[in-house]
């Protein structure tokens, strides 16, 4: 049993981290939201050519050949970079989708009863819809899209569509139906990992240097005691994501997205609660995670699906 | 203990109720929050309907032009008001509720016929200088300084989370006048025109993406000294002074719009089936005996206030504290509601006032700040660490 | 409106705590629980002489004369005594049951499904059994007392018994089963809330004197905190189970139940806490606190049914 | 990352689990929790089979006569033992998991030959005189002290939270040999005899109702200066030295356990019909998630242990922090599977552990104290306040 990170899982995070940090700092991710969230093609095919999308096909098929473990340790610094877009569904369609593979095509999640994001970009619909999974595009896509109605959208980063009864638009079934949710669901744990270790890091750079009553609010241990709670927080979710993605097991998948999404979320709470008053400025990022993090708490599997998962697993 | 209000409040809630069914019908439309001079327009009519009908200045002392009302009468004003759907106090609020109680009690003769009864007829709004981006919460340690020169002060600084800072005819402000005293014996309570050279306003967006708040830059304004309040330095017991207006009525509006919240959250929940989860249904029954037990802390806090005059009570800090947290949970709870689809959507009820809700552990004192209160100055715990 | 005390309750309030000060302090209550939490029948009837069971039967009965308020605030103070004893029930008895008004008679209380306290001692029984509210006594006691089992109990307060399906012991029913049931949530509530307040006065005198890194920890935020914590808890409660004892309302009552239980069972825990080790030992009374809190939470209205009741009040 | 055990660990497990099937089946009965001198006898026969066995001191450097085991044999043998029902460490514990690798790594040559075989042939017991009832949290404030005389100690002061204390030969001691030094620096290690002229051991009662912690009373005890591990108020430093034999290991198998009772609340549930409450149900559901997670962050702080060669991990705040919350979650839920009734039934499985779970927040560092420990030495928040 080795948990440790290899060297080259070591070498692929900061690979992808470095391109990130270069195409996709602070002020391009702040540009980014301002403008709505929209899709950045050209960032899109950078990570397709950085293999981002084709990691887990096969070396014969041009595919990068790596596994779900790697995933998620991109899918963990996209999510701390708080890149908008349908990463997970398209790596998920790559191989299947025309272009998803190297960046070109984009990709969206359609789950039953929930807004579609970033729908007008996409160039196919990953569906999930009752136990029928399914790849929509094409012509049935367009007609999805001409009766789709735009949602003012809680999160800056994410383009919403309230769209009608998916159940009319027929595609491609996929015959992984189950693999697929329960692996959509872990690579967005692991964005939700990411945005939460980022809150930490935010919390605690500002408790060290805002200083208050003469000292660094970091010195008292009401704000020491949230920040240790988020570090709390964020460890056993990392390992349950982690052991997840080595597992494929679709309960520990539901414990993991269960404990990221709750990282997640409350990580950016208590990310601006230790911000104070600045915290609830748009001009602070830690709303960007919060919304963000709230949108993927409801996409996959939802916090009360995951405990029923889990509970069935029990006895 | 008594809950049942005497006849005298019940006379008083009924001539209320009737004022109300007779004036709100009559009101023009609710301006959109970005039209500032419309919501100027909006909340001064308002408040001269009220000004007209006796009730502007509720709570203020009789001889500031109020009208001297019992702590419970002022309960009543706020509860019928917002249960009939009456605007808010709006871009009146610093003037009714800070910065005249604060002039009523600490002004000269002179400075309380200037600016009082320009409040009460809504013909001048007031705004709040206070904060500042680097006090934080330890609002004492403030840096805006003025500087005496002849008749005037010359204020140079900034501050923040200043509303209603774009139609607000005067500010309170708070300035440093003696960087050498400890930091709160330096401080003076100043009025200043908020047309005075020197003062710039800037937006400041929050988290829901909206522009309530301000920042305000202060580059060598002149306020004439003739507009302290109190002595110089002597500003923080000034301010203070203010708080003992509070008599335990400050959210007696938003707790009955959070029950009306309730109640429609349950109604929508029955609608759309999600009444049937057990987990949610439940966690609103909690919802419920929280916000019933802060309305009757409410009306403990008032009948506390008026039992012994209004001295200031820092029982305000146990009910913020809980209120704030569950006013959050409300909203949290109303995420649920919606399902995961709906509360992404800006345009669906409660959307909005879930972002609101997350400065509520924030502003006006920090809940680690008023746990230190609650914790130093009720149970006598020792100050420190 | 005026939700302050009056004089008589101010000076009712007194009489009863000046009486548990002189008849069961600190170490005739630690006595108490170490033979088992049997009832003291002294105690009891000087309880019934001063007036505390009779509170509410009218005057012209012999009665006190006075309501649900004043019954509540007598509760609240036998709760911090941590008195034990079917207090609630007697009271709730006297009048219908010869000699619970004069403290001569036990009425204890039993409920479908589970263990019924002090029932050995017990001259009369009020079973809560579905909708049928009754009163157990004299033969059908003897029978029921028969077949009942005792348990280990984890209240070293209360002595419980395991008794046999209640249907089958008839007794005389009570007209106002629905009235009883919201009275006795609400003095069980007041008996909670005055738990809590005991325990939040403990850990702050323990919090003042303590002293660990050279200060009393009281002086530390971590502590300050949980202390201020156990006040935000009780005082809303407080207001709720008083309101509920002057409205009579069952939702109230519910209301009061649920968040005086709370109150009770975390400041006693909280208490527990800032105890530290100390807390953990038997020496330290909180855990007969915590232990009789627990106890109370399943009894008259559990939260569960509470949030129910007051879901149904909703919308 | 492989959560995959090499062939070398699974051959180490199929060979535990075979001899587990042969042994466990002919142990003795479990003797009564009162009987201290029967399970003296009972922990000290495990412990010998452990030894013949060649599981004995199995995490223990070879050279103090331990197998150097990895961390991850280690976690193996301690899932396993768990999960076969294997005897606890009992009356063992301090000797294999404190005193002994201290001896072990601070001790001269004559100390480790006189003490260590004894305690991996189950021999000698071993108990803990480190916490003071006045020191608490503040654990090196102790105040126990010894006064040298000749070559003797002459110790006198107060222990509590003694395990074992009854049955124990030896006590691992801290002591004040400095009253001027800094508080961490008048500190030394002694080992102290048991049946030494002024040890006066009493039993103490915790909230469970149960005697497994001991007070100490020392009256001038006389302790050979040859007993001392390390030099004359270098005894905090010593003992710190412990802390680099904890490899993750600490919970295993109280993860282990938590997870079948997990297991087993849900078989409950669903027998006498609390499965069918989403809200119960539910609730299961996320403690299911935390333990899981639980599982995986050991095994994660196993193999950092194993990388780094066993530093002191103090990652195990994090890990103690959650699970001390976690556990006494776990009975929480236990209570509402039992239902209002059975939980309060101390014949009942689960609710003694109920009882003892309270200790969990506090025990070994109370979780106050813990964040702390995370804030400042892993997050790098400044100390203070």
């Amino acid at each position: 049993m080795d948990f440790q990170l290899s060297e080259d899982q070591r070498a692929l995070r900061a690979g992808i981290r470095g391109l990130l940090a270069g195409r996709f700092d602070r002020d391009r991710m702040r540009a980014a939201h301002e403008r709505g969230g929209g899709v950045d093609r050209a960032l899109w095919r950078e990570l397709g050519a950085a293999g981002f999308f084709a990691l887990r096909l096969p070396e014969a098929t041009g595919g990068v050949g790596l596994g779900l473990p790697e995933s998620v340790l991109m899918f963990e610094e996209v999510g701390r970079a708080l890149l908008p877009g349908p990463l997970a569904a398209t790596q998920l369609a790559a191989g299947v989708v025309k272009g998803a593979a190297e960046g070109e095509a984009v990709v969206a999640l359609a789950e039953a009863g929930r807004p579609v994001g970033h729908l007008e970009e996409a160039d196919a619909l990953l569906v999930l819809d009752g136990d029928r999974t399914r790849l929509v595009s094409g012509g049935a896509l367009r007609r999805l899209v001409g009766e789709a109605q735009p949602v003012r959208s809680l999160d800056p980063g994410t383009p919403l569509w309230r769209v009608p009864d998916l159940s009319a638009y027929e595609g491609e079934v996929l015959p992984d139906g189950a693999r697929l949710r329960c692996e959509g669901a872990l690579l967005a744990a692991a964005e939700q990992l990411g945005s939460a270790g980022r809150s930490l890091e935010a919390a605690v750079q500002h408790a060290r240097e805002r200083e208050q009553f003469g000292a660094p609010i970091g010195a008292f241990q009401a704000v020491k005691h949230l920040c240790a709670g988020m570090l709390v927080r964020a460890e056993p979710a990392r390992s349950a994501v982690y052991a997840a993605a080595v597992t494929g097991d679709p309960v520990e998948a539901a414990a993991a997205k269960l404990l990221a999404d709750e990282a997640a979320v409350d990580n950016a709470r208590d990310c601006l609660q230790v911000h104070g008053g600045m915290g609830f400025t748009w001009e602070a990022d830690v709303h960007l995670r919060l919304k963000r993090a709230w949108l993927r708490s409801g996409q996959w599997l939802t916090a009360a699906d995951a405990e029923e998962v889990l509970a069935a697993g029990l006895g | 203990m008594d809950l049942a209000y005497t006849e005298e409040e019940e006379a008083f809630r009924a001539r209320l109720r009737e004022w109300l069914g007779s004036v709100l019908p009559g009101l023009p439309a609710k301006p959109d929050p970005g039209d500032w001079p419309g919501r100027r327009a909006y909340d001064a009519g308002w408040q001269r309907l009220l000004y007209d009908a006796g009730y502007a200045g509720l709570h203020w002392p009789a001889d500031a032009g109020g009208r001297g009302a019992t702590p419970t009468q002022h309960l009543i004003f706020l509860e019928e008001t917002e249960r009939a759907g009456a605007p808010y106090v709006g871009a009146n609020f610093v003037g009714l509720l800070h910065a005249g109680p604060t002039i009523a009690a600490e002004g000269t003769a002179e400075q309380r016929a200037r600016w009082l009864p320009p409040v009460l007829r809504g013909e001048e709004m007031w705004c709040q200088g206070f904060s500042e981006p680097d006090a934080g919460s330890d609002l004492a340690s403030l840096r805006t300084r003025a500087v005496r020169d002849g008749d005037d002060y010359v204020v140079s600084g900034q501050k923040i989370w200043t509303s209603h800072a774009e139609v607000a005819d005067w500010c309170e402000l708070l300035v440093r006048t003696d960087a050498q005293a400890p930091k709160h014996r330096g401080i003076s309570w100043l009025a200043m025109r908020m047309d005075a050279p020197g003062v710039t306003v800037r937006p400041l967006r929050t988290l829901a993406g909206s522009t309530e708040f301000a920042e305000m830059f202060l580059d060598e304004v002149r306020v004439p000294v003739s507009h302290r309040v109190g002595a110089e330095n002597d500003g923080w017991r000034v301010t203070m002074v203010t708080l003992s207006f509070e008599r335990g009525t400050a959210f007696v509006g938003e707790v009955v719009a959070c029950r009306r919240t309730l109640d429609a959250l349950a109604a929508e929940a029955r609608r759309n089936g999600r009444w049937d989860d057990a987990v949610l249904r439940r966690r609103l029954g909690r919802l419920s005996a929280e916000f019933r037990a802060l309305w009757r802390l409410t009306q403990w806090n008032v009948s506390e206030a008026q039992a012994s005059g209004g001295v200031p009570g820092i029982g305000g800090s146990v009910f913020k504290l809980r209120y704030s947290h569950v006013r959050q949970e409300l909203y949290e709870a109303a995420a649920e509601v919606l399902g995961a689809g709906d509360a992404l959507d800006l345009d669906r009820e409660w959307v909005l006032d879930r972002l609101s809700s997350l400065s509520y552990t924030i502003a006006a004192g920090t809940s680690q700040i008023q746990r230190n209160i609650v914790a130093e100055r009720i149970l006598g715990l020792p100050k420190g660490r």
